[in-house]
């Protein structure tokens, strides 16, 4: 009989599936993984202590680094959250909602490309990548027409929204929405309609719907695994409330209904984008808000449905202009305690996979 | 039947074979950038009054003003330096600016050799024109903000 | 706005069942309550498993370094109720000491890991209480009001 | 008849006359002459092919591909090929120096070898061997030890695994690629490739072989490693497989010998399925030595085209699809052909 050995294998902090500097130490025997121990914080840059030092406007561009993929909806969570402990949150004028609403599901088709690319990668299928990012890339031209920048928008403000967008602005986005079902028709033709690609995520990585809320999953990753639980229908912020949608749910959690439900999400997201730009009304875009913003005393806790899940904010206010503490609630952070769960027996072909299929992004995870 | 997706996938690459090509020819072929597009800073020097509201707005100490009172005890700028290596690019400063002094331009080529070389100097490296000799008014500071007006008119100018 | 349980008949109920251990906080929110930390696993249990309250997520686990003491501010949701719950725990000081809920969440474990590499929260029965963002040989922990910002 | 077979004529010619030397000896230079120009050959068609991967994939993905150097960005690899010459060769500390420092030369020998016995036109090639596909094959499978010793020799756990997947890769999918080019021997009638080619002049084997054909394809895929069965490179976990650890030329030379490797395969499958240098359709205006070459191009674009659109495959799915379909599959197709050319010889004795 021959001796066999368990192999320690370093994956990360430079490793190409890991999706930025998430490192993880993997022991192998032959290819089959033994234990995982998850190691994080190569891009801790101590967000949360840097908010207390920053008054609460200055820590808005801030949030466009936590998920710099989806920086729209990372702002809309804290003005959100202070609006919330301003209590201003009834007076932000239609418009602003509207485009509110609009950007942030922008950005959700935005992030949702980014994470089919990358999934698509994550299997080696590249053409799949560079097809996602072609429209991702017309979604970051909106923003980028919008707010001036394309990752980091800067957009949202406490009562309301940097700027106003004109008819053209608009015209370009019906024709993205047109476009979108096409796209997503052909990442389902090219991805999820291909077989390899089904024998490699189907039955990997399954999430029961208990273990999926015991480990904290959320957004998208909760509803794969069949919770049907969506902070947009369920607990409406803003003026959800407003509009029809569905919420796809996965049936039984594996990757693949991890996949697939963000590809119907972000079918959904064009059908709400499509109800608000025709609804929206003119007018101002911002509330009459204080220029120098000094909550009460106080806390507020919110929480929104933010592409990786929900995104929270827990800001402690002592009355000053800066806030006394600063919470982010990531979703990421939390969805990445599952990986040394799920990885435990897997093949290290299957564990890229797994890693991939929650869509985590470092800059969240670390903060 | 398996191999149904297979073929669909490998009939949806040969489609785009020979379709136009989105991606762009970087040097010669140049992006088309949006009016608000935050490439980098010029500062109308005749305009601005050293009122230090920028470098207030900012949330990383970027902005270092120098100025000192003339003969009306009236502030004058004497240097206005941007410590643009930890810059942002939030424009908090642009839309804090009362006489619209300070506004973005799209010149986005800003990589340089060293990291020194990344800052700006506005103050020495303003260029006149005559636009900007006007008059600078400073506006009567509003009790709100609105910098979204304050943004779209600073571009029309 | 955020639907809210009704504390009166928790903090009864809970002190009914596992003794002296609940009470409303006051707070802006009004939706707090606080909670003895040597009680915390039984309650959270107590509040996972009733059915009346449903709380099968734990959402957010924060900690705030109040002058009088360290605060853990859990914020409880419930997905099939939507309604919300903050458990607060208030630590002393000197010994900020509180029972991991490891064992009802899973979710907490990071999250408590977290806690006690930025802000020295000690979670007795934690399986792997190490730092989790900042290297292993840190010194201090970064969100207490006396942890100097250098630069 | 064909401009090549009169130059090498005439090249014999001159050294035994000319230059007075015995046949023996005038034998082993031209000999010699023509091993370098199929190495010259393989060179240039790297060129093309590198090119072709780029343009190709990057038209797949709406891309424009390299377009700086020469026109449409042809010499961008014999650029490429420079700048690795210029690179430092870096040999980890920890590695098997002697065998790291050989295996991409290996690879590269295997390669070459290959070609020896590819006839790309009527007598145009180097060793006429009578059992010309066998030694193909058997050829073929010494390149598994050339990456083998690469994945072990680097000292690398990345490279460890990729080179242990391919050992199992490349083992499993031999077998169902040697019998899938079996029931094409057994209709010619010949291990010869020149008589295979021969026997092709009526109708290509690939219509009666199509199952074999398949085979062929699929299995060639896994044997040269390419996508949608590259998982001895297999990026995504193991950063770069067998030559994670490799760089400068070392690295060239593999790459080098990847792409030669793939004209071999489709050059055999021209050759076994595709009638060769046969001119489809009697359309005899463009010399055979073009139409061969056409028939190769279009199998390695067909080669480019499963790369650019498949995502990778699975370790397990492969083994499993190799032995339990592929092989049993191969066989069947064995057993049928033996069984039609037993009733095709009693319908026509």
């Amino acid at each position: 009989m021959l001796k066999t050995q368990e192999l320690t294998l370093n994956m990360g902090p430079q490793h190409p599936s890991t999706h930025g500097v998430f490192r993880c130490v993997l022991n192998l025997d032959g290819e089959y993984i033994t234990k995982v121990v998850n190691h994080t914080g190569y891009l801790h840059r101590g967000l949360e202590k840097l908010a207390e030092a920053r008054t609460y406007t200055q820590f808005i561009p801030y949030n466009g680094r936590l998920d710099y993929c989806s920086g729209m909806m990372n702002e809309l969570a804290y003005v959100m959250t202070v609006e919330k402990l301003m209590g201003i949150t009834e007076e932000i004028p239609e418009r602003a909602q509207y485009l509110r609403v609009i950007m942030s599901e922008l950005q959700r088709i935005a992030s949702h490309t980014i994470y089919v690319a990358s999934f698509s990668l994550d299997i080696a299928g590249f053409t799949g990548f560079m097809y996602a990012f072609r429209d991702r890339d017309r979604a970051l031209d909106l923003i980028e027409a919008a707010s001036g920048q394309r990752m980091m928008p800067n957009y949202m403000r406490i009562g309301g929204v940097a700027a106003d967008v004109d008819e053209n602005w608009f015209s370009q986005l019906q024709k993205l929405l047109d476009d979108m079902p096409a796209s997503l028709d052909e990442y389902d033709g090219l991805i999820t309609g291909n077989e390899i690609f089904q024998a490699r995520v189907k039955n990997v990585g399954i999430v029961t719907r208990e273990m999926a809320l015991d480990i904290g999953f959320s957004g998208p990753n909760l509803r794969a695994s069949g919770v049907d639980h969506d902070l947009r229908r369920d607990e409406p912020y803003g003026i959800y409330d407003r509009f029809k949608f569905d919420v796809p749910l996965g049936e039984q959690g594996d990757t693949f209904d991890r996949f697939v439900v963000r590809i119907k999400e972000m079918r959904q997201s064009v059908n709400i984008i499509k109800q608000a730009i025709k609804d929206i009304p003119e007018g101002p875009i911002m509330a009459k808000v204080p220029k120098v913003i000094k909550p009460p005393v106080g806390e507020a806790f919110h929480c929104i449905e933010n592409s990786k899940g929900h995104l929270g904010f827990h800001i402690v206010s002592d009355g000053s202009t800066k806030p006394y503490r600063t919470r982010i609630y990531s979703p990421c952070f939390v969805s990445l305690g599952f990986f040394p769960i799920v990885a435990k027996g897997q093949h290290l072909m299957d564990a890229v996979v797994t890693l991939a299929s929650i869509d985590i992004v470092l800059g969240e995870v670390d903060r | 039947m398996f191999g149904q997706g297979l073929i669909k996938g490998l009939g949806i690459t040969f489609g785009h074979l020979f379709e136009k090509k989105i991606t762009q020819q970087y040097p010669e072929e140049r992006p088309v950038l949006p009016e608000r597009f935050k490439g980098s800073f010029s500062l109308r020097v005749p305009k601005c009054i050293a009122c230090g509201l920028c470098s207030n707005a900012c949330p990383n100490n970027v902005i270092k003003i120098e100025s000192e009172k003339d003969e009306n005890n009236k502030k004058k700028l004497t240097g206005y330096k941007m410590m643009a290596e930890r810059c942002l690019y939030c424009g908090f400063c642009v839309e804090a600016c009362p006489t619209k002094a300070l506004l973005w331009n799209h010149n986005f080529e800003r990589a340089k050799f060293f990291r020194e070389d990344v800052n700006l100097d506005l103050f020495n490296s303003y260029v006149p024109s005559p636009e900007d000799e006007k008059p600078a008014k400073p506006e009567k500071e509003e009790e709100t903000a609105k910098p979204e007006k304050e943004e779209e008119t600073a571009q029309a100018s | 706005m955020d639907k809210i349980v009704d504390r009166e008949a928790l903090v009864g109920e809970l002190n009914q069942k596992l003794g002296n251990c609940a009470e409303i906080f006051e707070d802006n929110t009004n939706q707090s309550i606080k909670v003895k930390p040597e009680k915390i696993v039984g309650v959270m249990k107590e509040l996972r498993d009733n059915p009346k309250y449903d709380f099968k997520a734990l959402m957010n686990l924060s900690s705030v370094d109040y002058p009088e003491n360290f605060t853990v501010v859990y914020h409880l949701n419930s997905i099939s109720y939507y309604h919300k719950l903050t458990v607060k725990v208030e630590l002393d000081k000197a010994k900020p000491e509180v029972q991991s809920i490891t064992s009802v969440w899973t979710a907490a474990n990071v999250q408590e890991r977290e806690a006690y590499d930025l802000m020295g929260i000690i979670f007795t029965g934690h399986p792997n209480l190490k730092r989790i963002l900042l290297a292993d040989d840190w010194v201090g922990h970064p969100l207490r009001k006396d942890f100097k910002l250098q630069a | 008849m064909d401009i090549f077979i009169k130059i090498a004529g005439a090249l014999q010619d001159w050294l035994m006359n000319g230059m007075g030397l015995s046949v023996t000896a005038s034998e082993l230079i031209a000999t010699a002459v023509w091993a370098l120009v199929a190495i010259l050959f393989i060179l240039v068609n790297l060129i093309i092919l590198v090119w072709m991967e780029r343009k190709l994939g990057a038209f797949f993905q709406m891309r424009r591909g390299p377009n700086r150097l020469g026109p449409a960005g042809f010499l961008q690899f014999p650029v490429d090929i420079v700048k690795v010459l210029g690179k430092e060769d870096i040999i980890p500390a920890a590695a098997d120096k002697p065998i790291y420092k050989i295996a991409s030369i290996c690879a590269f020998v295997t390669t070459i070898c290959a070609f020896a016995v590819i006839p790309f036109a009527k007598g145009m090639v180097l060793e006429d061997l009578n059992i010309g596909i066998f030694y193909f094959i058997a050829i073929g499978s010494t390149a598994t030890l050339s990456l083998l010793m690469a994945g072990i020799s680097s000292n690398n756990k990345y490279s460890f695994i990729g080179g242990m997947r391919t050992v199992a890769q490349m083992i499993s999918y031999e077998i169902p690629m040697a019998f899938s080019l079996l029931g094409v021997v057994m209709m010619a009638g010949s291990l010869r490739l020149t008589d295979i080619v021969e026997a092709q002049q009526n109708m290509w084997f690939v219509i009666p072989q199509a199952i074999a054909f398949i085979i062929y394809f699929v299995a060639t895929i896994a044997e040269t490693n390419r996508g949608p069965f590259d998982l001895a490179e297999g990026e995504q976990e193991l950063v770069a497989g067998y030559f994670t650890e490799y760089s400068g030329i070392r690295w060239a030379i593999f790459f080098i010998a990847e792409y030669g490797n793939l004209v071999a395969v489709a050059s055999i499958a021209t050759i076994m399925f595709l009638g060769g240098w046969n001119a489809p359709f009697g359309l005899t205006f463009l010399p055979p030595f073009l139409w061969f070459m056409i028939k190769v191009y279009c199998m390695i674009f067909m080669f480019m085209w499963v790369r650019w659109t498949f995502p990778r495959i699975r370790i397990d799915h492969l083994m499993h699809f190799g032995w339990k379909f592929l092989i049993p599959v191969s066989i069947a197709n064995i057993m049928v052909t033996g069984i039609g050319i037993y009733v095709y010889r009693m319908i026509t004795n």
